[in-house]
């Protein structure tokens, strides 16, 4: 008997088939069970929640947050950051609107807006990959730069929107009046996606590799760099789409109305088990996590809990998540 | 009379430059420009990128430049801190006079001590201010002008009896203190007024955080419990809010159920275009500057100016859009005939300056 | 041996913030060689290492593969050019799998997709060639020992179109036979005409794997030898420009005699250790000696309360009962650990040697409310000087010294406060042979002073070499004590035979 | 032998020059000549900038910020966050007020206000420290409980809380009218405890190496917990300071004044070069940052910049630092 087995065999109890639910599904599957339960309990107390007209628009009224938590999922894994992707939908919506105003074809405004934002997008990539900036401040800067060049450009103004085949984007259904919402669909697109590209692809074990360790990345010859810049130009493409869906949606583009929701975004992808330090995490975890926010918003508006109590019960749930999935992680130890 | 601006008695016109020239001339005599040369008013916006807040701010400029004196404009960006702050930055560049849209009446008083300490004067847009002169909106009485608007031209539409059978979804903005609160609180009775015996639970109040994005998601959330075919009644505290709630009830399919009354006048276009948007109460913001720049010139001459002068407020259809607004044509004729309820409303007033909220500062409900 | 010169580094300069580390380094390599290069800690061994394979710029001089320049810029530089680095320290993918952990150099596609069974099966081959038949691809590799992951390291530098393998200490943290299995693996790449530069601080296995030995002093060359045509003492020689006499003290006169000063009955780490009791004693050497694996990782750390799932049934320090809790406690009780993983657990990188230094000890350093800087400043220049630590200043970033250099202060900043016992993880992994036989007087001398040592190491040499007493560990339960000096063969047949056994 | 070894032993004093410009301060430097060339190019254009009020009253608008970045500078650099501190202003300036209206001597109140802040902090530090929660998320809930519950606890309605005495501490000055400003003066006192405590004390060691490096913190016995939890109160605490502050100087207690410059608290502390992934920084550099942040408010307000140009100014202003800051970096390696 060879001794080269003998010693690095592991002692049997070591060798427990424990990681078969391997971290990454066991917590999904956590906030899988944390949502059905919301889900159950404003079945319970409200009669208008558990309806399929209602799910569907919660999952419509998320989706441009859920847009933007998709690229920002994998951008936040390999390392990287985007601050500005509120921004980005914020100016994305005043270019339509500008460049329908000035007579250009609705949808080439719709492509030209977001190839602006994965112009954008591409600065950041540049000034934190390129020229190693710390991303938080660049995409803080780019972010203020951005909220103020849309301002500039519309002197604050909401621009109105008001275009049928384009307001389909943002509030169409497919399948009838009782049909799954436009919005709904691009996101669920944009999610597989993500997925396909971060499970399937060689890139996507770039991303993990990049955020997970990016010296050893280095070392092995993986393009950390080319990595990070292509993720934030897909955070600056996803961030525009959101904002022309929402100026679909509302029919007028405000210059800063997405602005707010930067910190629900980056709170659904983290709240979804990304790290914030990179290597670990995935778009089905920050989707769900985007339907916990958004079915919270509707349940508490459903009960007429007042939004107060809607601030307090959203931050307790918050904590629950959290607290229930570090439950999980123990108990697995 | 001022060189045609009665402070008393003024119809909102905007004074030719001869008027303003001459006024600038008397206070010239009185109170010479701190800086020798031009006067230099402060203007500080209440946030700079709402729709309200950009036109009134067109209309200052607009008239500043008129008179020939310089507009300094500084963003309050809703916040008390950063209003402190640019009242210290006014005084530091030597204004010689300011006009002051803050966010809430109660940082009123340190403001003003900025400006006191420093001898300069200053009028006090929407939110009074102690010792300064306050200009601006009547809000107990404006939204109870678009509540009963509302009331009414849901009668109107749908018939009492099925109006009672509907729903009342006001969007408030909570977090923003006891002005928007009294908005929102006339809107609420004024739409009483008109319904008197409504149901209170189907009375629903969502927040729209002051965007229309907002304000379209939570009425999609609250359009689950509001059964189909029923009434759908909306307003809101300003005609953003009104339309985001407007576009999630049109995104649902359900316009054949909605009125909405907004609150501003500000959105023209979509008042024009929106069948469904009826009316909303008007502020003329573009007016804003028609009294605040004379108001400015009386008080550097040394005129006394009486401590409030208020907008008049009016319900704008669209059958009376044109009259205000010469770019739209108006519709042949109005869907009922509105009435302010007068009697009601002066009721409500002596009820409201008992009302908990407004302690320490009723002398904000006004008059009439 | 083919006479195709394959790589020729000339004229290498390398400085750091204006101090220079490499000045005018000649290196040179022939197709199919085994180069060892070697030199003492902080003579820059890493760091041409890291020039040749595109992780440092250089500043001066000129690299040349299969005789035509290379710039060398990047990493990617190196790798196209075949020269492939496994780094001195490790360097894995916790969050991905022990497969991607092999592979992610070089994913094998299917169309767009990685594809996973080519993946699994190539990494599954790599996982045998190293003796790793039981370990499942798809493990995740943040689950396994740092021994294992390791190896999985070793795997992946195998993986690919290597021209050039560059292997930095790559057996500070492998058992002898996954040594010899290495070099196993290494002749088969030789034979397949793949050059290896190998660094290491055990001579004998330079001796036993190189064809030529070049040596680094001070950032230049000092020494270039047919490993055939050389002996021991010219190459150590070399390395430390004088002659090193025993590695090791003598041994403590008075052991049996002393008093226990910690008593541990009945040790159990979940998955590592069954029931172990041991005692340390006063004023002696206590070595443990276990094949890695066998739960010597685990018995130290079990104690200082860094261990997971750990239950004991009694413990005693100085006759007193004590509960094992948290390091903090163990601290508190007079317990010292060295731990293994210097990286991970034993330095904090951004703070400065001086800093690192102190860390242990705040309250001997803290005047009034504030910490005393001149005596840190006074004692960490001390000890620099004692253990030859190579450094800028006391003031270096300690993430920037040398791999052996940071173990020496790791060592250090516990030789300064009133110890009972210290427990001390593979103490001299990584450290140069002038050092050791330095670290190795400094731990006797401690003994010689009244603390309790217990010395944790796979390396059966080193326990036999200095431990008064000696326990050996196989399969987690204790298989022998020796209460006196005995033999590496003896502490190794002991660590091994009831292996088989249980 | 070992005699000659401590006498050829290299002493201490010369290595001293080489870092007294080393890592840490170079950065701050570097932010010190960002600050005082910013300084001069207002005095070029602006002839109202450059006077001791003006200067000084930019000092005191910026301490709540300042205050609450100088908590959140060690928090940080132990590896901590704290995103409920602005939250935590909020509501001591409300509980100040409640206290006040109940009869409560205001001294006391507002004692009873920063002694909540601290409470709230150690809640933040037993979920994150603890229970091990990722402090993103537990912050993030705490601050939306803390915001709802200021909102509850007022009806969303400013209290008035016009004290003279009290509102000295906002708004007095030391010295006469043209004086220093009361808050400018006690953000400098908690500047200098900060650095003190983080410079000179075992604690402030511990506060490095705990972020630095947890796992070789706990190694050696240092109570890496016990250092977060500490420096959690001390952001609460530092927080409801603020929040007293912000009170007495608006001589009124918003619920929701203080929570729109959070990021500002963030982006602060960044500026100044800690690292969001701790172990690195210091609190003058944070202050710079802050006096930084507050001169380009006046400044450009001074100027009459529009508020949108301002956005983009500002964003530029941040990536201009940055770049600065790694172009020293890069010229020193
Ligand atoms: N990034 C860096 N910054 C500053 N100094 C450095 C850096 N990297 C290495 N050094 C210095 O360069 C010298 C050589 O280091 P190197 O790592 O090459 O030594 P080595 O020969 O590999 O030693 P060891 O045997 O201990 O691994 C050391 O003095 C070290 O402090
Ligand atoms: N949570 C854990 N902590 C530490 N080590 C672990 C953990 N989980 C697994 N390991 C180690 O990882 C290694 C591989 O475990 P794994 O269960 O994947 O083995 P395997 O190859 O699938 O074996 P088997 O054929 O028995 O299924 C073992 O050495 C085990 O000790
Ligand atoms: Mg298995
Ligand atoms: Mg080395």
């Amino acid at each position: 008997m060879s001794q080269t087995t003998v010693s690095t065999a592991p002692t049997p109890a070591r060798n427990r088939p424990k990681n078969l639910l391997g971290h990454a599904w066991a917590g999904v599957a956590m906030l899988l069970a944390f949502y059905l339960i919301l889900v159950a309990i404003f079945t319970v107390l409200s009669p208008f929640f558990l309806t399929v007209k209602n799910l569907l628009s919660i999952g419509s009224n998320m989706a441009f947050i859920g847009l933007m938590a998709a690229a920002g999922t994998p951008l936040i894994i390999a390392g990287g950051l985007d601050l500005s992707v509120a921004a980005v939908a914020g100016i994305s919506g005043v270019i339509v609107a500008m460049c329908y105003t000035a007579g250009i074809d609705i949808w080439v405004a719709c492509l030209v807006a977001i190839l602006a934002g994965g112009l954008i997008g591409a600065g950041n990539g540049a000034l934190t990959n390129g020229l190693k900036l710390n991303p938080f401040i660049v995409t803080l800067g780019t972010m203020s730069i951005i909220t103020g060049a849309s301002l500039v450009l519309t002197g604050g103004l909401t621009q109105p929107l008001m275009i049928p085949g384009f307001n389909w984007i943002g509030s169409g259904k497919i399948g009838g009046s009782g049909g799954i919402p436009v919005p709904l669909i691009i996101m669920l697109v944009v999610y597989f996606l993500a997925w396909w590209v971060m499970a399937f692809t060689p890139f996507g074990r770039y991303i993990y590799a990049s955020g997970g360790n990016p010296e050893a990345s280095r070392m092995l010859g993986i393009p950390v760099d080319r990595t990070q810049i292509l993720l934030y130009v897909a955070s600056g493409l996803a961030g525009a789409l959101a904002g022309v869906i929402v100026a679909a949606m509302l029919g007028a583009a405000a210059p800063d109305s997405v602005g707010k929701h930067l910190l629900t975004v980056i709170a659904a992808i983290i709240l979804g088990g990304t790290s914030l330090f990179g290597g670990r995490g995935s778009v089905w975890g920050t989707l769900l996590a985007v339907l916990i926010l958004g079915t919270l918003n509707n349940g508490l508006t459903l009960l007429n809990v007042s939004s107060f109590w809607q601030d307090v019960t959203k931050g307790a749930v918050l904590l629950l998540a959290v607290g229930l999935d570090q439950l999980r992680v123990r108990s697995q130890a | 009379d001022f060189h045609g601006f009665d402070s008393a008695n003024y119809d909102g016109k905007r004074l030719s430059a001869e008027q303003y020239a001459a006024m600038v001339k008397d206070a010239t005599a009185v109170k010479p420009p701190r800086n020798g040369k031009k006067y230099v008013i402060g203007f500080a916006n209440l946030q700079r990128d709402i729709t309200f807040g950009v036109v009134v701010e067109k209309s200052i400029q607009a008239n500043a430049d008129l008179a020939g004196v310089d507009l300094l404009v500084a963003d309050n960006r809703l916040d008390g801190p950063t209003a402190l702050a640019n009242a210290q930055s006014f005084v530091q560049r030597q204004v010689d006079y300011v006009i002051e849209f803050q966010t809430d009446s109660n940082f009123g008083q340190t403001v003003m001590n900025v400006f006191n300490d420093d001898g300069v004067k200053v009028v006090a847009i929407d939110i009074p201010m102690p010792g300064s002169t306050f200009f601006g909106a009547n809000n107990p009485k404006s939204g109870y002008m678009s509540g009963s608007y509302l009331g009414q031209a849901a009668i109107a539409k749908f018939g009492k009896d099925k109006a009672m059978q509907g729903y009342f979804v006001v969007g408030e903005l909570p977090q923003s203190g006891s002005i928007p609160k009294m908005r929102t609180e006339g809107q609420v009775n004024g739409f009483l007024s008109a319904l008197p015996e409504f149901d209170k639970t189907k009375m629903l109040r969502i927040d729209t955080k002051n965007t229309q994005q907002e304000s379209f998601a939570q009425m999609t959330n609250v359009l689950g419990r509001i059964p189909d075919g029923v009434p759908i009644m909306i307003t809101a505290i300003n005609d953003q809010s009104a339309i985001g709630m407007l576009r999630a009830v049109q995104q649902a399919g359900r316009q054949a159920d909605v009125v909405v009354v907004g609150n501003g006048a500000d959105e023209t276009k979509a008042l024009s275009e929106e069948p469904d948007l009826v009316a909303a109460t008007g502020y003329f913001p573009e007016n804003y500057g028609n009294y605040l720049i004379p108001i400015a010139l009386s008080s550097l001459a040394g005129k006394t100016l009486p401590p409030a002068v208020l907008v008049n407020h009016v319900m704008i259809n669209k059958a009376n859009l044109c009259q205000y607004y010469a770019d739209y044509k108006c519709a042949e004729k109005a869907d009922f005939e509105y009435t302010f309820p007068q009697e009601a409303f002066s009721a409500y007033l002596t009820e409201l300056r008992k009302e908990d909220f407004l302690k320490g500062f009723e002398d904000l409900v006004p008059a009439k | 041996m083919t006479d195709k010169r394959i790589l020729d580094m000339n004229g290498i300069g390398k400085s750091f913030g204006g101090v220079p580390v490499l000045a005018d380094v000649h290196f040179h390599l022939d197709a199919g060689e085994v180069v060892a290069l070697l030199g003492a800690n902080g003579a820059g061994k890493s760091t041409l290492m890291k020039i040749l394979s595109g992780n440092y710029s250089r500043d001066a001089g000129t690299i040349a593969v299969n005789g035509s320049e290379q710039d060398l810029k990047s990493p990617a530089d190196a790798l196209a050019l075949g020269i492939r680095m496994l780094p001195q320290e490790l360097s894995v993918f916790s969050d991905l799998t022990v497969a991607e952990n092999i592979m992610i150099g070089a994913l094998p596609r299917n169309g767009m997709h990685v594809d996973r069974g080519a993946m699994e099966v190539r990494a599954t081959a790599l996982l045998e060639r190293m003796g790793l038949d039981w370990l499942s691809p798809r493990t995740r590799m943040g689950t396994l020992s740092h021994h294992v992951q390791r190896i999985v390291e070793i795997a992946r530098a195998m993986n690919g179109e290597a021209r050039v393998l560059i292997m930095d200490e790559p057996t500070a943290s492998l058992a002898a036979d996954e040594v010899q299995m290495l070099f196993g693996i290494i002749r088969r790449l030789q034979a397949d005409g793949i050059s290896i530069i190998y660094i290491s601080h055990y001579l004998k296995e330079v001796f036993a794997v190189s064809g030529r030995i070049a040596v680094l002093r001070d950032g230049r060359n000092a020494g270039d030898f047919t490993t055939a045509n050389t002996n021991v003492d010219e190459v150590l020689h070399a390395i430390i420009g004088n002659r090193v006499g025993d590695l090791y003290p003598a041994f403590s006169v008075n052991t049996a005699s002393a008093a226990d000063v910690v008593t541990v009955e009945g040790l159990n780490v979940e998955g590592w250790l069954r029931g172990v009791d041991f005692t340390v004693r006063q004023g002696s050497i206590t070595g443990v000696h276990g094949l890695i694996g066998s739960g010597v990782e685990m018995i130290g750390r079990a104690l200082f309360g860094a261990a997971p799932r750990t239950r004991v049934e009694r413990v005693e320090i100085d006759g007193k009962p004590y509960q094992v809790s948290t390091p903090g406690k163990a601290v508190e009780a007079g317990l010292g650990l060295v731990a293994a993983e210097r990286k991970r657990e034993g330095i904090v990188a951004m703070l400065s040697l001086r800093e690192n230094m102190s860390l242990a000890n705040m309250p001997l350093f803290t005047k009034g409310l504030s910490v005393d800087r001149k005596k840190e400043a006074t004692t960490t220049a001390e000890w620099i000087w004692r253990l030859s630590i190579r450094a800028r200043n006391a003031e270096q970033p300690i993430g920037t010294l040398s791999g052996g250099n940071q173990q020496k202060v790791c060592l250090a900043r516990w030789l300064l406060g009133d110890l009972k016992v210290l427990i001390l993880e593979e103490p001299t992994r990584g450290v140069d042979v002038g050092a050791r036989q330095e670290i190795y007087r400094q731990i006797r001398q401690l003994a010689d002073g009244g603390l309790g040592i217990l010395l944790i190491s796979s390396d059966a040499e080193e326990v036999a070499g200095l431990a008064d007493r000696s326990i050996a560990l196989a399969s987690g339960r204790v298989t022998e004590i020796f209460e006196q000096p005995t033999e590496a063969s003896a502490l190794m047949s002991a660590a091994s035979k009831s292996a088989a056994a249980a």
